[in-house]
This record gives C-alpha cells, structure tokens and sequence, in this order.
C-alpha cells in the first residue's frame, strides 16, 4: 500500500512538474489585513453571541431586515426559550413532535445572532425559498398525506362529508374575528390577505396552512403554523368540552349502523371523481386537492406499490425535515415578537373552537332531517387534525357507552375535513389572486 | 378609500361557506350515484383468496423470503419427525 | 399543561407589550378592492373551471404561450380523456404503471384551466425545470437502472452486442421516416431536430428517449415520452408477429450453449471498459453512459451497499415520481393536439417494429458467418425495453420448443440495447451540437 | 386492447384535425448546415475523445476557465489514472468506498474532454452549484451523522473532550505549515484563506473540511476532499507509530475505570446544551454545530423515530452521492494538477500525524494534574475519523494487554474531536469573514 | 502591504487552540454540572422492562409481525407436540 | 436554403448505424480480451462460502438477526427434543 502511495505522489509530481509554470507567486492576501493577537481576540470577541446580546446594534441588519435592539437581544432569548417550550411539548407531551421539533429547531437556528442561518444565503434560508417560497413542501406532504389516507369510510357513507364542511365554519368565522380585531383593537392590524391566512388554521391541516400563509402572508408564516400545529396537539383538550356543552346524553349515545364495504373500484375512482369536482368547480384548489389526489391515486391503484410507499416514507420523512426546518426559520424575533403574533394565538384557538362547533351542530342538523341518525360526536372530526380528532370522538362516545365504537364513523367527517379545508383555501387563494 | 374589515369578511364567509358546501353536496351526490352505478355493473368479488396472498407477498416485499423460507423449513423438519 | 400554556402566553404578551410600538396602523389593504357578495359569486364563478370550459377567451395565456379557444375548452377535455385512457391502461392492463400513472396524472393536472400547474409558477412547472430542463432526473433515473441492471449475460457472450446494434436500425430508420413524413404530408412538419427526438423512442428506454428529447424538442417531449412508455408496454404485442415473419421454425427451436460463469472483477470491470470506449469515441454520450456505468460500478464494487441500495430504491423511486408528473405536464393540449403528435404516434410503432426486425435480421446475418448459432429470437431483445423484450424472446422460443430456456441469452443484447441507445442518443446530440 | 387504442388514435386525429391549421409549414432548420457524409464522420471525429486527447486546442474553455494544452491531455490521463488508482484503494484496500467512490467516479467524468459534465450545464456542475456551493449537502450530512452518533461515551467521562481539543492542534499546526512553505518554497503559493482551509483536513472529518474549503478555497475542494477521506482511511497505518513513539509501555497499559451508564435525559439535553455554547462563544460555527445537533437531537427525543432514520439512511445515503459526484468535479485535472495539490498532500498528512500527537500528549498532561489516570492511547482517537480512529486506540492497547478494552473510552474523545473541529472550523470562517 | 504569512498563521494557532480549548473546557464544566443536576432531581428509573419491549418493537417497525407470529406459532405448535 | 430532409437523414442513418456498430463491435472485442486476461491471470476463487455467508449478511442487514435468533433457538430446542 505504501508503494501505491509513493507512486501516487510521483505521478503528481511529474504532473505539478510539467505545469509549474503556470505558479506564477502573487500576492493573493489583499483583502486579508494583518492584526494583531489582541485584535484577533477582540474581533472574535465582537463575533460571539454574548457580544450580540449584550450590545446590540441599532440598523443592524439580519435575514435582510434591520432589527430593532430589543429583537437583537431580549427577544432573540425569548424566541429562543419558546423553541425549548416547543422542545419540552413535544418530547414530554407528545404535542405532534414529527413537525414541531424541526419547526421549534429551525426557530433556534434563526434567533442566532450573526449566523444569519435563515438569511437568504444560510442554510434555512436556502431551504425556504426552495421548497415553502414555491409550494413544493407542503404539496409533496401532501402527496405522502394522500398515499397514506383511506377513503373508504368516507366512501362508505358519503354524507358524513357535509360534517367535514359545516367544520370549515372554523376558517371562515375566524377571518371574520381577525378582521374584527383589526378593526377595534389598536395594536393588531391584519391585512384581508392576513386575516385569511389565519383563518386557515381553523382547517387543522398543516400543509395546507402552511401553502396558504407562503402565499397570503409569508411573514406570518412562523406563527400561523406553530399555531395549527399546536392546536392539533391540543385536539384532545381543546375538543371535548365544546363537545359535551353541544350535544345532550342521549345524542351522545346513538349508535351508528355498521359501516358497508367499500369496493377496491370505489376506492380507485374516488380521487379522480373528487379531481374532476375540483376541476369544475374550483381550479385553484386544484395544486392542494391534486397533490392529494395523486398519493391516494397511486396507493389505491396498486399497481405502483413502490411509489406509494416511497411517498408515505422516505419522500414524506425528507420533506417534513427540510419543510419543518423552513418554517422554523419564520421563528426569528423579528418576524414572532410582533403583537400580531397573539391576535394569531387567540384566534387560532377561535378557530379550532368554532370548527368543532360548527361539526357537531351540523350533526344535530343533519339528524333533523333524516332517519338514518349520525351520533353528533363524529362532527367534531370535520375539522381534520387526522387522526387526533376522529379519536377524540371515538373516546368521547365510549364514555357515555362503551360499547358504542364511532372510530370508523368519525374517520369519514375526518377525511372530509382535509377536503374540505382544501376547498376552503382554493376559495381564499381565488379571492386574492 | 377605507375598507370595512368586518363586512368583507362576512362576506368571505358567506362566499366560502356556500361554496365549500356546494362543492361536499355535490360530491356526496356523485358518489352515491357512482357506488350504485359500481354496485350494479362491477359488483366486487369475493377477495378473501387475494388477502391471504397478501401477507405473504407483503413478507416477500420486505425480502424475508430466506426467513420464510428457514421458519418452513423449521415446521416441515417438525412435522417430520413427528 | 395550561398552566404552561398560560405561561407561553404571558412571555409573548411581554414581548409584544415592549414592541407594541412598532405597530402602527396603516391601511395594508390598497391592493384589495371591495365587492359586493353577488359580484365576489360572479367573480368566483368566472374562476370556476366550468366557465373555463364554456366560455375560452382569445388570447388566454397559459403555461406562458397564447392558448387557441379550442384547446382552451375541447383541446383539455380530449386531453383529459387521453389521460384517463392511460390510467386504464396502467391500471387494468398493466402498461408500465411506475411511469404512465405519473406521467398521465401530471397531465390531467396540466389540463386544468386557470390553475397553471404546469406554467412556471405551478408545481409541475418547477419540477420540470429543475430536473428535466436540466436533465438531471433521468441522468438519477439511469442510476438506479445502472444499480439495478446485471449486465452479466452479456459479459458471458459479448459478441450478442451486436444485436443490440442492429436493434438501434428502429432510432435511425424512424428519423428517415420522420424526414419522410415531413416531405410528403402537407400537414406534418418536423424538422431534423425533432426528426431525431422522435427517432430515439426506437430506443425502447424511457431515460434516454426524455433526455434527448428534453434538449433536442422539448415541445414534443409529453408526445414521445407517452409514446415511448406505451410502446415499451406493448412490446408483447408488437414484437412476436414480426419475430414469427423473419424466421423459420427451424431457427426458432436453435438451442444455445450453456453461458459460461463470469467473474466478479469482470462485473467490476465492465463499466469502466464501457466508459473508457464512451469516452475515447464519444463524449457526448458520457453524460447517460456515465450515469448507467456509475450506478453499475457501484452495485458491482459491492463495497458501497448503502448508496446502490438507495439508487435502485428511494433515489429511483422519489425521482420517478417527480420525473413522470414533469413529462406529463407536457401532455398540456396546446402542446400535444397538433398533427405532430399523430406523426409521434405512428412513428414510434414503426421505430419499434425496425428495431425488432433490425435485431432479428442481424442474428440470423451472425448466424451466416459463425458456428456459434445464435436463437434468433434473442435479436429482438435488442431493442432494450428491459426486461420486458427478453422475457418476450423467451416466451416465442418457448412456444416452439418448451425446454428452450432463452431468457438468460436475451439478456445479453437486451441489455446491450441501453448501452446501444445511449449511443445512439450521443450522437444525435453529437450532430445538433 | 388493439381497440382502445384505434379509438385513442381516432380522438386524436379528430383532435388534430380540429386544429391542424394551427401547422402552417415553415423552414424549422435554419439554424441546421447540410454536410456530406464524409464531413459528418469528419465532424463527428473531431468530436471524439481521441481527437481531443491527441490534439489539444490553445484556448480551449472547458468548465468555464481556459484550460493549457497540456490539462487537456496529458493532465486529463493522468487524472483519470488518480481516479482508477482511488477506485482500487476503495474497492481492494476498503479506504472510505462510501465517498471514494462517488468522488472518484465524479472526477473520471470532470476529466471527460468535449462533455463538459463538470461545467454549469453539466450534471455534476449542476449539483455542485445545488449543494455545494450553497452549503447544503455537507450540512445534511452531518445530521445524518449527528443522528448516527451516540454522545453517551462522551457524557460518561466529559474531561475527554479535552483530549478531542488538543487534536485539533493539527488543524492550526497544519495553517502554520501551508504559510510556511508559501513563504519558502518558490512554486508554492497559498493565501490565508487556502492555508485555512488546508488546515482543516487535519479535522479529520470530511463534512467539515468539505464546508470549510467549499467557502474559503472552492478550487482546491477536489484535493482537500480527496485527501481528507484518504487519510481518514489510512489512519491504521498513520497514527499507531505515532502513538507508540510518544508513550511508555507502562503508560500503554493503563487501565481505565468502567464508565458510568448515561441517562436518557443527559443525551437529549447535551445536543441543546452544545447549541447554546456554541451561540455564545461562536455563532459562526452554529451551521455545523446545529445541524449536527439537530441530528442527534431528533434521534436522543425518541419520539421522531421516522425522521431519524430517515437521516441516517436515505437521506444521508442520497446526499452522500450527490455530494461524493459535486467534489469529484473538482478533480478536473485544470483544478487538480498544480503544485499547491502536492502541498495539499504534504500537509494533510503533517495535519493527521500532528493531531494525533496534540492528543496523545494532551492525555500525559492531564495524567500530570489528575489522580483519574487516562490511557493516552485513546488521546489520538480526538482526530475524529470516526469511528476508525477509537479503533485505532483500542487496537494498540490490546497489543499491551490483551484485556484493556479502550474502545468505549476512546469514543469520546473521538466524537468530541467531531465537535472540536466544527469549533475551530468556526474560528476560521469567522476569521476571514 | 507584504504580509509575513508566518506570523499570521502563528496568530491563528494561538487564537484557534485557545478557543477550542475555552469552548471545551467549558462545556466539560457544564456537562459535569448537567449530569450532577439530572442525577440529583431527574435520576433515571430502571429500564429492564422498557428494553425488553424495544427489541420486540424494533420488530415490529419492521413489519415483521407476521415472522413473529409465525415464529410463536411454530415453537406453541413444538410444545404442544411435547 | 431549402434543406432535403430525406437525404440528411439517409446520412444520418449511415453515420450513425456504422458508428454504434464501430462502438460495440470494439467492446465486444476489448471485453473478450479482457476476459480471457482475467481468467487467465485472476482466475476467480471458489465463492461457495461466501455466498452462505451473504445470504446471512443480507439478512443481518435488515436487522432481522432477532428473527434468526429466534429460528435458531427454535431448531434448536427442537433438536435438543428428540
Ligand atoms: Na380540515
Ligand atoms: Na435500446
Ligand atoms: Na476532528
């Protein structure tokens, strides 16, 4: 091995040797200025954290913006200690960790001072304007979302999906909130554009919340997606009192008749029928809708096993990385310490509060004017947060009877809801093109 | 010219109310025409043959083939010597 | 856990109370112009894809090119219905379903009015300029192949090559024909360029068909990549008649030696050798040879399981998804409803029937001058199409005589067929350099 | 099935009809010059390898520099020669195949005339400019890494971290080095900035020598990469005289305490505790630092498991082509073939044999003023090249005393030598910011 | 203005191996003082059990449910036949 | 100038038929060459071994060796039995 090496070393010789000419010695240091070793402490010193901290500097300018003195400084730490918050719900609550550790990590990364890590040259900078700034991320989620749904108990009984849609109330009547705010609060000004970005929490679905707000309001990004995520998380506690306070016992105990078989050729033709309502109706929820449509299309034609399960594993596990990284990076101060950021918090519980109203009154609607009952508790599932919601339900109707399994029931309205949230954001995104 | 928040919002939300329920009725109305459609000119056969194929083309698909094959072997050898 | 919540609350209210004064109140709504509810329907309405349909409108952009009022409402029906046509196809009888169903959902999607998925901005758009614009996912494709492909048979009997040749007759043939068509049709007007971009679905190797024809015609790409996967699908239809026509029954039932073992180092060695040719008489095939023999190298090197296992398995996979749903945005109607695609489609069935009867001819002209008999049957493997071709080859000699096992010797041109067409590909890009 | 399509034809040619008067015909080959046959093989020669190896044109542009007559020719054998020479060190002597190969394979087509695969069009141009240029593909790495590595060796027994600081003596011993013979040689000449980044090899850890000289000496990328992963894998041979040179016998066979077990809340916690070090002393170094951490701490939370694994397998394993590809460009032997490459081989080797000694020595010193005695065979491990260089350690100690298992012991100084460079990696950029 | 490369590069060394070290140092004095905090407040509980579950869930994440199953039946089917 | 598309292609086709058949035609022979060097100075090594040795690393590989520890336990025991 030695004489291998030896012998690599002579080739490059003769090779160096025979163009040495070109080594023409210049002075190649002139941006470089000699300082001294105490200097060189000094600069690193002005280089570290502690330094930003302490002494922040007024005009400075970071991921593009210049940020005010106290979002150098305090707010940075406090930015940081919600990201350890975020860090502790997640590991220690369970609180959707697949995505708030990597949003909650890419929120620490873009409070480094200096690094500028989420500036439009660092790495979570980078990562945003390739995949959030065009949509791909949220869509390819998507897709990986599409090739891991079943349809079938939506198939099954079909109107469970008007549940899915009184849900939607949530979007809606949160909008009106944020303009409400707007309008009679001093501090907090949301935009038409913001408000309904906001909204969007209220469909309880990450992607499209997040391909909503990079197109309506990318400033808000950070805040509206830790929020919908959060409130996923939060599903359980947030659910069941609204819940309860809407509906009496003996709704509460209806039971469900079983749920029919749904045949493999239903199955196929579903996202495409869906495609084709799409297409007709709403043409830009079509991106949101169809990268949907396309994971479920694969997996339930069976005959792309590879790519399905590519999609609903390692595509979905990279993207989810790199897209949790990129809205971590809307995390920075300057972007979160801004008191639009709790008129979002307040309104994003707004929303997941009248969606599950919205659900379990169009329930009890519903039951008016059939015979075949729906029990009110799978209403709340309309408002997605899959499959957190639909057990939720599930755990709600065990209660009052524990024999009573609405699990199945609610995945219907459940399913419907990540339709019906897409529909909503076509609508939003129609209006302000 | 000033806009009021509130009343263009309300209006989103009726715009987007009705529009999403619009687009649900229409497909819950689709799909039970399609499944009775289904029902009666492609009604799904029995398919308990092609589950049990399943898990086992589900084995092979993860490439246990040789386990498989050492756990056969492993019951035929018992069965022999029984 | 509310009580934690309380807490993240009151931190951000800190925050936002010290930066409350940032938030001065604009009026952040300039762009948006108030509408009455009936106006916000009727605009909705105009942004429905029903009124797309009913009513195209002159000089409608779309994809970034004027779109004829035909192809704006007719054009995308019949477009969508080919797209349908395709999935059957995939789904029911099985017509290379890992491409065709991406490839015909990406077209569907590129058929929907006012969403522009396939323009620049729309998801399909950038996916096509990021990996087929620049050629980059069929060069990842031609990896995994390499990864995946034992080019073992041929190793064991190289002068089968020689049928891989011949087979390229289908790629230079069908532009003499393509020329031809363009001379003599008033409508058909192709000019050398895409002559050749056509001429390559003769290839029977989808990855060297859309390179070449991502730089040569890049318009007709949807056309020729549709064509060239149907094709490679219907190869069990195509190729027998003609394989039945060019031979006796005598030549069909010829038994071929034994193939000799090969040694692991020639695998290792093989597509080094292939690449020191490629690169001695022609560079401009390196970069899809290289693509194949780097793939190859790795696999055989054995050394470096971890990266040919994710080449012919996530790699491959991830990218043939992105790969499919690209080329199928090419499948808009302004793009494929010209007379030239029916040009495509009746080339591409010529170009692989010469191929075949190139494949099958050059066996039995082999058969004149060595004692070694070759099956001519295994000639039409030549064609690539892997490994759908040999299994083809095997099952014609099959029939003739059931103990003539011919599979393991069609592999040999049959992969000499990929190596044949990238050639072929380099130089025809050589000549439009 | 032959109906279906005969019904896909009609549509079509309805189509086409429809529109056919879209196709008016018009001269599509202006840009195309008609050459006789003789001239098309004559083209078509000049268009070889051949041609281009035996005559090599005076101002040739390749890769976007001119590059001299004799790298067209003579230099382009002679780097592919390195590069076949590499592939055997990889595949027959197991040096680093993961990323030899891709590198090596990677400069074999950067060294193709005529292709340009290495130029901003080609395909390794093009993922050099993706992930490299940007930053991104190192970065990823290390969070493969960070979700590979276990820190519990480490935590266990924290003072060495201090052996891992010492190694990286080698790193600013080997700046010293590069300045030195730039001043004194008369063919040698690096700036600051080259010498730093020549510096880092003695890192030891190829992510991080291939970030650091990606920013600071992009064009000598290729031999610093190469021989980063070169001695990476000749460590076995470099550091045991090393070793054995600076210790006593007795020394050699010091038994070290069993170490302690590590909690789980330690693991999850030291990733964020080594983050928020860093952002204090040295935001600089927080893009290696974090993504490393960001690794490790999705891995330690246990409750991301999909993400994980997704980093250490496809992901890493993805990038780690890609990146292996983007170096080899920078083997273009215009690159490769200067003097300084044979400085760059000198000094890669000073660094590891330097490294190795700052930690050996640095376990005496502490011998001196601790009564906990360490084996000072584990200090050499703090060059990282993990995990080979804890072998290394372990190895030697059993040569003294068949029984004295240091293989744990040495892994924390091992992975701390990880962190040790990405610290110093830090200094550098920050220098020279 | 000549540079003497020399004296800058010593600069670096001395500016680079103290704050490595400075960096170490004190995160070998953090770590020490993390690890007395997490044993004194947090100390780990024993984890037998749990262990015992992961390798059977590692199992499992690999889909090879039915290998166990198979497995388990096999060796009932060996103790019954006892 | 008006260009014969005919005729440009009938070049073509000449070009490139004979230059493909120059390419192979020059592999096969470089590869019959190489093959008898190598058989001739590496001949290759009996690999029964290793292959019994693969099929266990691939499935190790897979992180199954608690599979086929427990197939190796369960022959065992069932030999142990008779
Ligand atoms: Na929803
Ligand atoms: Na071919
Ligand atoms: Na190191």
């Amino acid at each position: 091995m030695k004489k291998m090496i030896l012998q690599l070393l002579l080739v490059l010789s003769l090779g160096t040797y025979l163009c040495a000419s070109d080594g023409i010695k210049e002075n190649k240091n002139q941006e470089y200025k000699s300082k001294s070793v105490s200097e060189l402490f000094g600069s690193l010193y002005e280089s570290t954290g502690l330094n930003a901290f302490l002494s922040p500097k007024e005009g400075e300018v970071s991921h593009g913006v210049v940020v005010s003195t106290f979002n150098q400084s305090g707010g940075r730490l406090i930015m940081m200690a919600i990201c350890f918050a975020l860090f502790y719900l997640a590991i220690a609550k369970g609180f959707e960790p697949l995505l708030l550790i990597p949003i909650a990590f890419g929120g620490f990364l873009a409070n480094i001072p200096i690094a500028d890590i989420a500036g439009p040259e660092g790495f979570l900078g980078i990562l945003f304007n390739m995949g959030v700034s065009t949509g791909l991320f949220p869509l390819l989620i998507f897709m990986g979302v599409g090739a891991m749904t079943d349809f079938g108990p939506l198939l099954a009984n079909p109107k469970t999906a008007l549940l899915g849609g009184a849900a939607q109330f949530g979007i809606f009547g949160t909008i009106v909130g944020a303009a409400f705010l707007s309008q009679y609060t001093g501090f907090i000004d949301f935009s038409l554009k913001e408000a309904a970005a906001i909204g969007i929490i209220g469909g309880a679905d990450g992607p499209t919340s997040i391909f909503v707000a990079s197109r309506l309001a990318p400033d808000l990004l950070g805040a509206i997606a830790v929020a919908a995520y959060s409130y996923m998380a939060l599903v359980p506690i947030i659910q069941p009192p609204i819940m309860r306070a809407l509906t009496t016992k003996e709704e509460r105990q209806i039971k469900m008749e079983q749920l029919r078989e749904v045949s493999k050729l239903e199955k196929i033709l579903f996202p495409i029928t869906v495609m084709v309502l799409c297409v007709l109706l709403l043409p830009d929820a079509t991106p949101l809708v169809g990268a949907l449509a396309f994971g479920n299309f694969v997996k339930e034609s069976g005959v792309a096993k590879r790519l399905s399960e590519t999609m609903e594993n390692s595509l979905i596990n990279i993207v989810t990385i790199f897209l949790g990284l990129s809205v971590g990076s809307k995390l920075a101060s300057e972007k979160f310490l801004v008191p639009e950021t709790l008129g979002i918090i307040v309104l994003g519980l707004v929303a997941f509060a009248m969606g599950t109203a919205g659900g379990v009154i169009m329930a009890k609607i519903m039951n008016k004017f059939s015979k075949h009952k729906v029990n009110p508790l799978i209403g709340s599932a309309g408002v997605s947060a899959v499959p957190m919601a639909a057990r939720v339900s599930n755990k709600e109707g065990m209660k009052e009877n524990p024999s009573n399994m609405l699990l199945m029931h609610a995945m219907g309205p459940n399913v419907a809801g990540v339709i019906g949230s897409a529909v909503a954001a076509g609508i939003l995104l129609s209006i302000f093109k | 010219m000033e806009i009021n928040l509130i009343a263009e919002s309300v209006k989103f939300l009726i715009l987007g109310m009705s529009t999403v329920f619009m687009f649900l009725v229409l497909m819950v109305f689709v799909l039970e025409l399609q499944s009775k459609i289904i029902m009666k000119f492609f009604p799904p056969k029995k398919e308990e043959d092609s589950t049990a194929c399943n898990s086992t083309s589900e084995l092979s698909r993860n490439g246990n083939l040789a386990v498989v094959a050492a756990i056969a072997a492993s019951l035929k050898s018992y069965k022999q010597s029984k």
